[in-house]
């Protein structure tokens, strides 16, 4: 089953710089959340923080509460590596590990839980996860062979697949089809929608088409101006956020009357 | 910008400048193959005598040097070879995984100012240079490490290596070995060092965000990332340990000839560096030769060792 | 249309019992005692390495400190008799060993430098994975394995055969230096040039720029920082060179700025040199002026500004990177 | 040049007669032992003091290559612990402008056998060897310091049983092969080896250099080496069975051997000055190991200007002064009466025009 | 003006791989012909070849036909070069100069050729450029800082700036949008519309409403089977392949019932 987030009045900084400020949202467990909103307004930003991968940064912190069924990921003694566990994340850019052919790949955020596992098992879950994100077929007589040499397209899908592969309570995507055509985009859409029963959501995309097809809930965050903070501007369940938004930025942004 | 000069597909300038430039690289390609033939050609030509001189002369020569024990070119060489190997390899063992160890604390677990500030002493360390760790070596570390040396006889004697009584002072392989460790290891440092700094902030993310420990990013996406880098500064370094002169000269006590793993006792091996440091002052015209012929003799081994090293990295790249 | 997809994309995809995969509390508490291990291991290598390196700077540091005055660093070592002092109240000094290590490491770095980064360039620009350039690679590993002994023999007997027998002067080191530099120069530039994204290279081509330009100004100008590093640890690894000097550049008591004629002596080779002398005589009439253990001390001292002029070296070096330095891609 | 320190002064005041000539100016380069070193140093500091306008370079490459440089024709005189060899005075015909080269002893320095031995060498002690003792000991024979061969001339010591460390030279040497002639003369049967300037057995420790053998000594209990006197600091050294005494080493003692040595006769060649060192001699008070190191020079130049200087270094070097300075220097022996005449007739062989 | 370029019986290699076989192709000058198809069909391919950046990779040829204003450019005596300089180029992952300000990379096609120009003509052109590309106000005011620290989106659309700015004939653009949000995304797409006036366009996109909003013509490329050869499969003005496609496959992709 998937997991519910609570974000309580969280301030997100890279060094002294305060990228967002102030974010309070509630993601509902086994829905979809959608981040839209222009580019820098931080979207990326705060989807990081949901896994602390932000963190990662030197000098990046976070002010606030995110609370993953009620528990502060933030909590002292909290182990960011569990916490990355339970939330799997796909990246805005293909990351295949390079010197991994594609099986090793999928496999490789199992592998680390898990040293032994059997060669059927190993092969079950790949095909899987592989077909789970579209790839099966394009990859299945190929499995050996390493997974940078895949096009653009087909190395997100691999992304995806290890990603899904180690069965995250959570999943958070970045503009996970930014570099997919609209076949793979469509499949990825579906798989989002299938993992749903199992898994929490929250993806960014740039595509408000996407974001009104899969999503139950959007956030739409916006910039004051340059070099301000990003915030949450405005938070819906879908249907209200594209037919009828009670925002003002909200409703130009998605008319596209925008800037 | 409003100045138009199109006409399409004109030639561009600089066309020329393109080919010398690119002509110019080339001739600095070739240029490696040609110093390379002029130092192997000349050491080929020198040691020549050897060959085709007057073997009475040569063997007498090589007499001289071993006070008679040895009077043939190769029974003079394949020792020496066995020593300087045997030297490197130990030094490279013993470096290797601090080296390693040290290069990802600096670019993984120190904070960042720390880091900048080791990064540099290590810098600083690869260039201090041999004859004062020859120094160091000869005069603080051999009389300091016997007692180490002698417990790890007394205790671990019972394996070849270490066969016992460990000689005082300490002026033996193991203590040179530790030498040479210490004079490789800020260049596998400083190399892996730059290598695993950048990892792809992408691939270090894919694996955290896999849920994988600290350890287990480094071994999905540093080490793999790094991998033909740290092969070819453990290689940069096993030329240097096995070229090295000074350091050798001024702790080892040789012995003449004789191959032997006893690596804490005395005047059991040589290395060929330091062999023809000590010997070429005063060597005649044929001595020259004799040592010029044992030069080429590491030349050649340090080319099958590269040449390996280098295929290993081959493998880990594709 | 969902469902349809769904049995599409799964069809025939095997059912997967995911508790299988599940991480067992032992061996979370393996991957965390893993972690700590290896990070402990790591943090020890460090403290390990740093017992000799601590001490080899300690101990040239306090030798090296006691002689180490204004007169060590002016004066050279003419009419430097004995444990005496000289008229100028000092030991004798470096001044014609740091001159002559400047003159011939400079000499080297400009024969090896240029050549260097054109090979580099040759290999990872214009050669791709050609014949040739597998070779030259190849020799390029291997040169950076020549003994520098061997590269001494090389320059010293080449010099003997164009300028005649007993030829002995700088740029004859120079040479032997530059033959160990050149490897060093070229693999680390190599380095650089590969770690340059292609995008760059492609952006500036596509933009109609000839391939001598986009190379000039966007490829080695984005690796300088990594070229000048590469350089700066090159001319660390010969301007400690002892064995090829001592044949090829020689060892002389007065300073000789002529780099083309006559003997010079280069620090490493006064260290070894004085080290070799290992103590002075001091006759029973002398007065308690005479210092016995001069040699050494000026060993050590020489050892400690050998020590500095690479530091200094190195922080030229690092501000010429600072100032050009490229913002990477996160 | 710059960072020259003025000549010292010191030496040159008293009136010399042999310095007479017009001031040598130029640039002139040697080559040769280590040993000898020290002394050039003074010698140049000396020579200069007269000649301020010659600029002398010695490289302390080593006999041999001294040898092999100064054959090429470029350096004016060679340093070397051995005289030349046969195969050398026939080469030198072609460097040399006429005649052929030809050596004269410069230096000579006893040759002091050390030890590390706690509670006799750090107490100030010397121990006596006589030359079979201290052959075997070098030949690994006698390994411990209490061993009776030992124990037996040295009735005032109470030596311990510490395990006896050699240590010798590594690199080919002239001091090896002068240390090693005396066993081979005086304890033929302990010392069976042919003479060689490299050591010949693989007993002990080898080290790099006077200086290598030095801290090697310094550095362990119960060591035992060799090296030039001038090097041995506070280290014991060993008394010598000459005759029926144990004579100590001194730079005067050693010079009372090559006193009464002869020259030796197999080296031929013209106005060469060879001494065989006579390791029997029973004069009083003489230590017997000794190394005799020579200047080689050409009697005539193809550059006049490097005869006229060869003329005046040998003068000088050889006259009471120079060896004055030598010993004020590098603590070695003078060059003894007996020898002066040939030396001097020797270097008025130099042609200068 | 714009140029027209036909390319005859293309085919493109990779080493001994052909990835794109037989492409006959005309493009009109002064108009915008979008690429499209599914991943791997090789639109980027295809689109290198255009202006000769195919061959930079090694062992990459073309054999066939591409007239530039019927002039081939794969002829012996065509200097790749000023090829180049007449087809500008914009990639899909943003690539600016990382040693360079944001005002040098605008002016780095110029620079590098060595042409020199004075500084109020900078100015102008740098002003230009990047108010072409929606990039002026979010930057104005710090064109000396360099264009690496901007965010994804600000960094393609320095990207385009740069590409534009050198007034080639005729430009190329591989995605140009993917990584941009909606409001970027229209801007580019007005400066699209823009530029043909005077240039001609190709661009490759997977977002086919793009394609119908911006693109005068369309290109369907398709793949018959995974290490098969792509090819183009239909080729017609923009309202009849989206009204009115005369081709089974085309159709079939653009109503998303492909696969
Ligand atoms: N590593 C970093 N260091 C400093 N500032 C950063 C870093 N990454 C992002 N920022 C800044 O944080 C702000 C938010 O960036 P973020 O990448 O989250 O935006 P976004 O909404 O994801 O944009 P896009 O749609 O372009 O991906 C921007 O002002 C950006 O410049
Ligand atoms: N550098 C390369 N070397 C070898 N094969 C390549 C290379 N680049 C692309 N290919 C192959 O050429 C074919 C076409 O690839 P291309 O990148 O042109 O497709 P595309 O239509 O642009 O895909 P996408 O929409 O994913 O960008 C694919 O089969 C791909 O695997
Ligand atoms: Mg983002
Ligand atoms: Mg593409
Ligand atoms: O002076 P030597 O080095 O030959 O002893």
């Amino acid at each position: 089953m998937g997991q519910r987030i609570d974000v309580n009045h969280e301030n997100i900084y890279y060094g002294d710089f305060l990228a967002v400020e102030d974010v309070n949202i509630n993601i509902e467990a086994n829905k979809v959340t959608a981040f839209i909103g222009p580019s820098g307004c931080g979207k990326s930003t705060v989807l990081r923080t949901l896994d602390r991968m932000h963190e990662l940064i030197p000098g990046a912190h976070v002010e606030g509460e995110v609370l993953l069924e009620g528990k502060n990921l933030y909590d002292k003694d909290v182990d960011p590596v569990s916490v990355r566990r339970d939330v799997g994340m796909v990246f805005q850019r293909p990351n295949p590990f390079p010197t991994m052919s594609i099986r090793e790949n999928v496999l490789a955020g199992v592998r680390l839980n898990n040293k032994h596992i059997s060669k059927s098992d190993a092969d079950d879950l790949v095909e899987w996860a592989l077909r789970g994100a579209n790839l099966w077929n394009e990859v299945k007589d190929r499995l050996d062979n390493p997974g940078i040499g895949l096009s653009g397209g087909q190395q997100q899908r691999l992304c995806i697949a290890r990603a899904v592969a180690v069965h995250p309570q959570v999943v958070l995507m970045d503009e996970p089809c930014s570099a997919l055509d609209p076949i793979s985009t469509l499949a990825v859409e579906d798989l989002i929608n299938e993992l749903k029963d199992d898994y929490t959501i929250v993806i960014v995309t740039h595509n408000m088409q996407q974001a009104a097809r899969i999503a139950d809930y959007t956030a739409f965050f916006n910039l004051k101006a340059v070099g301000q903070p990003g915030h949450l501007e405005y938070f819906a369940d879908t249907t209200t956020m594209f037919n009828n938004p009670q925002n003002e930025e909200a409703e130009r942004y998605i008319s596209g009357r925008f800037g | 910008m409003s100045s138009q000069d199109k006409t399409a597909l004109a030639p561009s300038g600089g066309k020329t400048a393109d080919k010398v430039f690119r002509g110019v690289a080339y001739a600095c390609g070739i240029l490696i193959l040609v110093v390379l033939a002029a130092v192997f050609l000349f050491l080929f030509f020198r040691a020549w005598p050897l060959i085709g001189g007057d073997q009475k002369a040569n063997s007498d020569t090589i007499s001289s040097f071993t006070g008679g024990k040895v009077n043939t070119f190769w029974g003079y060489v394949l020792p020496l070879l066995f020593g300087t190997v045997l030297i490197s390899v130990l030094a490279l063992i013993i470096a290797f995984f601090i080296s390693i160890g040290i290069a990802l604390f600096i670019s993984h677990y120190a904070p960042k100012k720390v880091a900048t500030g080791l990064s540099y002493v290590i810098d600083l360390l690869a260039a201090i240079p041999s004859v004062i760790y020859g120094l160091w070596g000869g005069l603080i570390l051999v009389p300091a490490i016997y007692p180490f040396w002698n417990w790890v006889a007394n205790h671990l004697g019972w394996f070849p290596l270490f066969a016992g009584p460990a000689a005082n002072p300490q002026r033996t392989v193991a203590t040179v070995a530790v030498v040479l460790a210490v004079m490789v290891l800020p260049i596998i440092t400083s190399m892996s060092r730059d290598i695993f700094l950048q990892t792809p902030t992408l691939q270090q993310e894919a694996a955290y965000g896999l849920g994988a420990t600290k350890w287990e990013m480094i071994k999905l996406a540093v080490i793999p990332f790094g991998r033909s880098g740290i092969v070819s500064a453990s290689m940069l370094a096993l030329g240097r340990a096995l070229g090295e002169t000074m350091a050798v000269l001024m702790i080892l006590s040789p012995s003449v000839t004789g191959y032997s793993i006893k690596i804490l006792q005395a005047s059991q091996s040589n290395a060929i560096a330091s062999n023809i440091a000590a010997q070429y002052p005063e060597a005649n015209d044929l001595g020259v030769s004799v040592l010029i012929g044992t030069g080429l003799i590491l030349f050649l081994i340090t080319f099958i060792v590269n040449f390996v090293a280098r295929k290993i990295t081959e493998k880990a790249g594709a | 249309m969902a469902e349809a997809t769904k049995k599409k994309n799964l069809d025939g995809a095997p059912v997967i019992d995911f508790d299988k995969f599940r991480p067992s509390r032992s061996s979370e508490q393996r991957r965390n005692v893993m972690d700590k291990f290896m990070g402990g291991l790591i943090a020890l290598a460090f403290v390990i390495a740093c017992i000799p390196l601590v001490s080899v700077l300690w101990t040239t540091i306090v030798n090296g400190i006691k002689r180490l005055n204004l007169n060590f660093l002016t004066y050279n070592m003419t009419g430097v008799v004995g444990g005496n002092p000289t008229p100028s109240g000092g030991y004798g000094g470096v001044l014609h060993a740091i001159i002559g290590t400047l003159e011939i490491t400079g000499g080297a770095m400009l024969i090896s430098i240029p050549i260097g980064i054109m090979c580099a360039v040759y290999l990872v620009e214009y050669a791709h994975g050609g014949k040739l350039a597998m070779t030259v690679s190849l020799l390029v590993d291997v040169m950076s394995g020549i003994p520098s002994i061997v590269a001494g023999l090389f320059a010293f007997s080449m010099f003997t055969i164009v300028f005649g027998p007993g030829t002995i002067n700088g740029i004859e080191g120079s040479v032997a230096l530059s033959l160990l530099m050149l490897p060093t120069v070229v693999k680390s530039c190599e380095e650089m040039l590969k770690i340059v994204p292609n995008d760059l290279r492609e952006a500036s081509l596509a933009l109609g720029v000839t391939k001598q330009r986009t190379i000039t100004k966007i490829v080695l100008r984005t690796a300088l920082p990594g070229i000048v590093s590469g350089c700066i640890l090159a001319i660390a690894r010969v301007i400690g060179e002892t064995a090829p000097l001592l044949m090829t550049a020689g060892y002389i008591a007065s300073t000789n700025v002529n780099l083309f004629a006559g003997q010079m002596t280069t620090l490493p080779v006064y260290v070894y040199q004085e080290y070799s002398k290992l103590s002075a005589n001091c006759p029973a009439n002398a007065t308690a002026a005479c210092v016995p253990t001069i040699p050494m001390e000026r060993a050590w001292a020489a050892a400690l500004v050998l020590i500095v002029v690479v530091l200094v070296l190195n922080l030229i070096g690092r501000l010429v990177a600072k100032i050009f330095a490229v913002k990477t891609e996160r | 040049a710059c960072g020259d320190n003025t000549a010292s002064t010191g030496n040159n005041s008293s009136s010399s007669d042999t310095t007479k000539s017009a001031p040598i100016s130029g640039d002139f380069q040697g080559a040769g032992a280590t040993s000898q070193q020290a002394a050039v140093e003074a010698w140049i500091a000396g020579f200069q003091g007269t000649n301020p306008d010659a600029k002398i370079a010695y490289n302390p490459t080593g006999s041999g290559a001294g040898v092999t440089t100064f054959l090429t024709g470029a350096t004016a005189w060679a340093g070397s612990d051995k005289a030349l060899s046969d195969d050398d005075i026939a080469k030198s015909k072609a460097v040399c402008a006429s005649g052929q080269a030809f050596d004269v002893p410069v230096y000579i320095s006893p040759i002091a056998i050390v030890f590390n031995l706690k509670g006799v060498s750090d107490a100030g002690k010397h121990i006596n060897l006589d030359a079979a003792t201290a052959a075997k000991i070098f030949d690994g024979k006698i390994t411990t310091w209490n061993d009776p061969a030992i124990q037996d001339q040295n009735k005032d010591l109470k030596l311990p049983s510490t395990p006896i460390t050699v240590v010798h030279r590594s690199d080919k040497s002239g001091t090896t092969q002068n240390f090693v002639s005396y066993f081979k003369d005086q304890a033929p049967d302990a010392w069976t080896y042919d003479l060689s300037e490299n050591w010949p057995n693989e007993v002990g420790q080898g080290a790099k250099g006077t200086s290598g053998v030095i801290s090697t000594v310094k550095q362990a209990d119960g060591t035992i080496g060799y090296a030039d006197f001038s090097q041995v600091g506070d280290l014991g050294t060993a008394a010598i069975k000459v005759g029926d005494t144990y004579n100590e080493i001194s730079a005067e003692a050693g010079s009372k051997v090559i006193e009464d040595s002869k020259l030796d006769d197999t080296a031929k060649g013209e106005n060469r000055v060879v001494v065989k060192i006579n390791h029997a001699t029973e004069a009083k008070g003489a230590y017997p190991i000794v190394l005799v190191s020579y200047d080689i020079v050409c009697p005539a130049y193809k550059d006049a200007k490097q005869g006229e200087f060869a003329k005046a270094w040998l003068t000088y070097v050889t006259s009471d002064e120079g060896q004055k300075a030598a010993q004020d220097a590098a603590g070695s022996a003078p060059l003894p009466s007996s020898l002066t005449s040939q030396i001097s007739k020797s270097i008025d062989a130099i042609k200068t025009k």
